[in-house]
């Protein structure tokens, strides 16, 4: 498998060769043109394995109940993927240490990739500004990532403040906490920034440049009232 | 971009994209040898850069120097801005909305595009003729849209634009929209294309990045991807994969393309972008 | 200080690594990520600034206190191209709410634009950038420099920064039937000699390409 | 790797140090009597046992970590948390401590998603059909309405509707028996005729019913055009814009309003579902059943529904047909799902039940009707 990140960060899409006998899950929808030589399946899990409840717990991260298997049967081909909004795409190999997502930043993974569902507990889901489940790719191989803005990695060594909204995906061995930002809430609530996530321990975290909701706040107003 | 090869101890280049793909098929370069360009964080090999060597060739290179009027394309691919200088008493005709910069010597007539099927395409009703006074003059546009841009020059043939993907074209371009596809009653999807042919220059442009895609048998799009390709291609429309595929994958309707030509994809679509800004507009009263 | 602009055109941001000792100031709400032990204090902006030159009420003034550099993500809240500005004494005009970070010596302040500009919903008032430092800016969409010598039109919606010694009037596209019709409304008409910066796509005309299909 | 039925004394894991390439490396953790060790291909680690730190960390405390006091910087971790059932680590009192901890946390997480999951079925079921009927009868009549002026609102933006009078009081009377014959108690009819010259006519949710120009000129007996109001009636009074719209978006809502997201965007994006949208081919075929009821209950001759499906499917073959590059996709059309079907099922059903029964004409003077709604167009047709 060859995954080819083009066009980023503007509007990015993976390519994604298949070599015959090769296969890759995506979100549904993600697909935006492929070789007529590929096989496409559709399902509520990972294939030869998971469950309903798989699907269930996939449902309340608002990813799609459904996932799509492109396989190439025979003989070689490719598939385009890309996400919703404009934005950049993260390829990333899984080495063994778990990588924890922003439910919607899901693109696709390699069938050798496990994926499930973890709650974030309910303070980091009221004010990390992120959604209130991640999901978490583990096991060896490939995946696909998406986000608003471009994806930036920062190695924590020690400490290092995320502003809310900002997270794309971290590596399970580092833990976070929402705090204030600055010193005092006054700075934390005049300087526009309120609350951000601060990590802590040692590990890579995929930070989006921009913040989706911002340009939503600034391009509403011109639009057509609902 | 600007390719550098690192192979039998030494550096080479920095090659165009181009270059690249031709030495590549002449064996001159190996797909297992290192390659780098400006973004990437380390040297990869050059079979790992196909898929960008295959999106950055400009398309229809041997026919790319073909135009009626010098232009230049700045801030690809994202917010693509297209400037194009019109010879003295010369007209070139613009997408509504899209003049971002001109020479003071540029008139500016609005035409009303005809027919029905404007309000079906869902495109501006009108347009503008901006025709270089007493001399030469220049003018910048820059399309609604966030995206890329193509050129592409006319010589009696025939290309089929999605219906927003229109923004300038000579005044010897024929436009006209052609109507696809059966809704209500029957109930479906539609596609709506407009048909570019005749001699001229013609720019359009996307949503999101351009992929083109030169199709050799068969070829399968997603139909809010579909930016343009070229007539002679077969398409039919249909769902994707099996009956389960049908209704839950998400992917809506595909277009599968057949035969020799070629398809420009966008890297994006806009209802679901138009579905994401709901939250944020304004609410009535 | 030492800075550097990523993310292309479309999705421009600002890597800062603040020497020991440092300050770097940033509009509200411009920080996407830092070094937890930076020192961050909202500063009041002043009311000229934000009141006419759209900017927010606050600032953050971001101070390196520690003994090592420490590093700062700081982005626009829309997506586009950022540009840097190194200034020696002389004043940049931007339009209302393109700036977003300089550094502690440059002087930001608004000035009078007219009427007919406040009118055309650019903005009674301009943000002036003077002194010496650096100054980033940024809009939606890409950033282009354009040179004038004489005269041209700009879409009003697609001026950015300009020096200061050019003159803008706004004026109707073309005719009635056009300006209303045409999609063009207001333009800009630019004299003198100088550079001006334009962005390639404007918020506007987003919304104005979206809105049909709403 | 590891020996089933024992416990295992080998763990895939990682390593910090300063001096691996990137920090970090990944490999395997072993335990023996005295120490527990790393080894991977970019080399290894010892840590003895005895004044080892054993803590649960990373996200969600889901990672053992391993510090010493004579290895600054340098850590030792993995996701297994078996390892910690290891009996050279379970003789340890705060290991123990950490286990416990780390147990109750997990289940009160677990309490936490399980709720959650609980609400899911009761969501799935709402995707029903029979459920989806029973909101959408439910559903106060002046909303339905509201949201038919709304998508009638953006149509009317888009092309212009015949305003004159006399055609329109025409076309009412024309219609007025079937109204009478649908006897609905909930709805208000209105019609419009919309100047667009392609076959169509459909009903919006709440009555309003629109009526393209292209439809009644193109008809060669009013019993066609009654035919297929019939059929838009039905979707109409058997809800199934409306059925459909909480099919699709009732799952969504829910969903939204569990995790306090924004529910009004899945309700409100009706409007543009609604232009665009597809029904089952089982509301198909029941809006068929239903308008041939109330074509009969009012004494129109069904075969008008009949002729007038056949001559929509003939005339777009034709005008497709008429552009050589668009031949192939006449494939799209003919295979269009059911439309073969569905005309072979109204045929059967007016072979069996009305077999001799005879109609009056349903009016007489639609040639003058439809020449008058041409003049309304300034002749061009």
């Amino acid at each position: 498998m060859d995954i080819t990140i083009v066009q980023g960060p503007g509007s990015a899409a993976a390519r994604v060769m298949l070599q015959a006998g090769e296969g890759i899950t995506t979100e549904g929808g993600a697909m935006i043109a492929m070789s007529s030589a590929l096989h496409v399946e559709t399902t509520t899990r990972k294939r030869d394995s998971g469950s309903i409840m798989g699907a269930l717990k996939r449902l309340v991260t608002g990813e799609s109940i459904f996932l799509n298997h492109y396989t190439a049967h025979g003989r070689a081909g490719e598939v385009y993927l890309a996400p919703t909004l404009p934005g950049d795409m993260l390829h990333h190999e899984i080495d063994g240490v778990p990588l924890l997502v922003q439910a919607g930043s899901y693109v696709a993974s390699a069938p050798s990739v496990e994926m499930d569902i973890r709650w974030q507990g309910f303070g980091k889901a009221m004010f990390s500004g992120e959604s209130a489940f991640l999901i978490e790719l583990s096991g060896q191989g490939p995946v696909v990532l998406s986000s608003f803005g471009a994806i930036y990695p920062i190695v924590v060594e020690g400490e290092h403040i995320v502003d809310t909204g900002h997270i794309v995906a971290f590596e399970s061995t580092l833990k976070y906490q929402v705090v204030k930002a600055g010193g005092s809430w006054i700075t934390a609530i005049a300087g526009g920034e309120g609350l951000v996530c601060k990590f802590q321990g040692n590990g890579t975290v995929w930070c989006q440049s921009h913040n989706a909701g911002s340009f939503g706040q600034a391009l509403g107003p011109l639009l057509k009232p609902r | 971009m600007q390719i550098h090869i690192h192979r039998n101890g030494a550096n080479e280049g920095p090659y165009s994209p181009e270059q690249v793909r031709q030495m590549l098929a002449a064996g001159h370069l190996q797909p297992q040898d290192l390659a780098f360009h400006a973004g990437l964080a380390s040297w990869t090999t050059l079979a790992a850069l196909m898929g960008e060597l295959a999106a950055a060739t400009p398309p229809q290179a041997a026919a790319a120097d073909n135009r009626d009027m010098e232009y230049q394309v700045e801030c690809r691919p994202d917010f693509a801005f297209l400037t194009v200088h019109i010879p003295g008493g010369q007209t070139l005709k613009v997408e509504a909305s899209a003049m971002a910069t001109m020479s003071t010597n540029l008139r500016m007539k609005t035409k009303v595009r005809g027919g029905l099927s404007r309000f079906l395409t869902g495109e501006s009703l009108f347009l503008n003729e901006f025709t270089a006074e007493g001399g030469p003059g220049e003018i910048g546009i820059a399309p609604g849209s966030p995206g890329d841009l193509e050129h592409v020059y006319l010589d009696g043939n025939t290309i089929f634009l999605q219906s927003s993907g229109f923004v300038a074209s000579g005044m010897g371009v024929q436009v006209d929209s052609k109507w696809q596809g059966f809704k209500g009653f029957f109930s479906g999807e539609s596609l709506f294309l407009i048909r570019c042919s005749g001699k001229g220059d013609l720019w359009f442009n996307t949503f999101g990045a351009m992929i083109p895609v030169d199709v050799t048998g068969d070829y399968v799009v997603d139909t809010g991807h579909i930016v343009a390709f070229t007539e002679g291609l077969e398409y039919e429309i249909g769902k994707l994969g099996g009956l389960k595929s049908l209704f839950f994958s998400g992917e809506g309707l595909v277009c599968r393309f057949r035969g020799e030509g070629r398809v420009w994809i966008q890297t994006r679509q806009l209802p679901s972008f138009a579905w994401w800004t709901y939250p944020f507009r304004p609410t009535k009263n | 200080m030492h800075a550097t602009l990523e993310g292309g055109d479309a999705f421009a941001y600002i890597q800062v690594e603040l020497a020991p000792g440092e300050t770097i100031i940033a509009e509200a709400d411009a920080m996407s990520s830092m070094s937890a032990d930076l020192t961050m204090k909202a500063r009041f902006n002043g009311l000229a600034k934000s009141l006419l030159g759209g900017e927010s009420f606050f600032v953050n003034h971001f101070t390196n206190h520690t003994s090592g550099p420490r590093r700062l993500t700081l982005v626009q809240s829309t997506p586009g191209s950022i540009r840097q500005v190194q200034l020696q004494g002389e004043t940049l005009c931007m339009q209302p709410g393109a700036y977003i970070a300089s550094t502690p010596d440059v002087k930001i302040g608004t000035r009078w634009a007219g009427l007919v500009s406040g009118l055309a919903r650019e903005g009674f008032f301009k943000l002036t950038a003077s002194g010496t430092g650096t100054v980033w800016y940024g809009a939606y969409g890409g950033l282009l420099e354009r040179t004038v010598e004489g005269e041209c039109v700009v879409d009003t919606s697609h001026l950015v920064a300009y020096e200061p010694q050019l003159k803008l009037k706004i004026q109707l596209a073309g005719g009635l039937f056009s300006s209303l019709f045409g999609g063009e409304g207001f333009v800009t008409r630019i004299e003198g000699h100088g550079k001006f910066v334009i962005q390639t796509r404007s918020i506007d005309g987003l919304a104005n390409w979206l809105n049909p299909k709403l | 790797m590891n020996r089933p039925g024992s416990a295992p004394d080998s763990f895939e894991g990682g390593a910090f140090h300063p001096q691996l390439p990137g920090g970090r490396s990944m490999g395997t953790l072993r335990i023996t009597g005295q120490s527990i060790r790393f080894e991977s291909p970019h080399g290894g680690m010892e840590f003895p046992l005895s004044g080892v730190q054993v803590e649960m960390g990373g996200a969600g405390h889901r990672m053992v970590f391993f510090k010493h006091a004579q290895f600054p910087g340098c850590s030792l971790f993995t996701a297994q948390k078996a390892i910690l059932k290891h009996p050279e680590l379970e003789r340890d009192p705060a290991v123990v401590a950490q286990c416990k901890q780390g147990r109750r946390r997990r289940l009160l997480a677990a309490a936490g998603v399980l709720c959650l999951l609980l609400a899911i079925p009761a969501g799935l079921w709402l995707a029903k059909d029979p459920v989806a009927g029973l909101i959408a009868r439910n559903i106060p009549v002046a909303w339905e309405e509201a949201l038919g002026r709304e998508v009638f609102k953006d149509i009317t933006n888009r092309v212009k509707t015949v305003a004159s009078p006399e055609v329109n009081a025409q076309f009412g009377r024309m219609l007025e028996p079937l109204f009478t014959a649908v006897g609905s108690k909930r709805y208000q009819f209105k019609v419009h005729i919309v100047e667009d010259l392609s076959l169509n006519a459909f009903a919006l949710p709440g009555g309003i019913v629109v009526v393209h120009t292209g439809l009644i000129l193109k008809a060669d007996r009013p019993e066609e055009v009654l035919g297929v109001l019939g059929h838009e009636l039905a979707h109409v009074t058997r809800q199934h814009g409306m059925r459909t719209l909480v099919q699709r978006v009732g799952l969504m809502v829910m969903l939204h309003s569990l995790l306090g997201g924004d529910a009004g965007s899945a309700m409100a994006s009706g409007a543009d579902f609604l232009l665009g949208q597809k029904f089952s081919r089982d509301h198909e075929r029941e809006a068929d059943d239903i308008g041939m009821d109330y074509l009969l209950r009012a004494g129109i001759d069904p075969q008008g529904l009949v002729t007038f499906f056949e001559k929509i499917q003939k005339e777009q073959a034709a005008k497709l047909g008429d552009m050589a590059e668009f031949q192939e996709s006449l494939t799209f059309l003919s295979t269009h799902p059911g439309t073969d079907e569905r005309i072979e099922r109204l045929k059967k059903r007016i072979a069996r039940e009305l077999k001799g029964r005879s109609f009056a004409p349903a009016v007489t003077d639609f040639k003058a009707f439809q020449d008058q709604l041409r003049s309304q167009l300034g002749g061009k047709d």
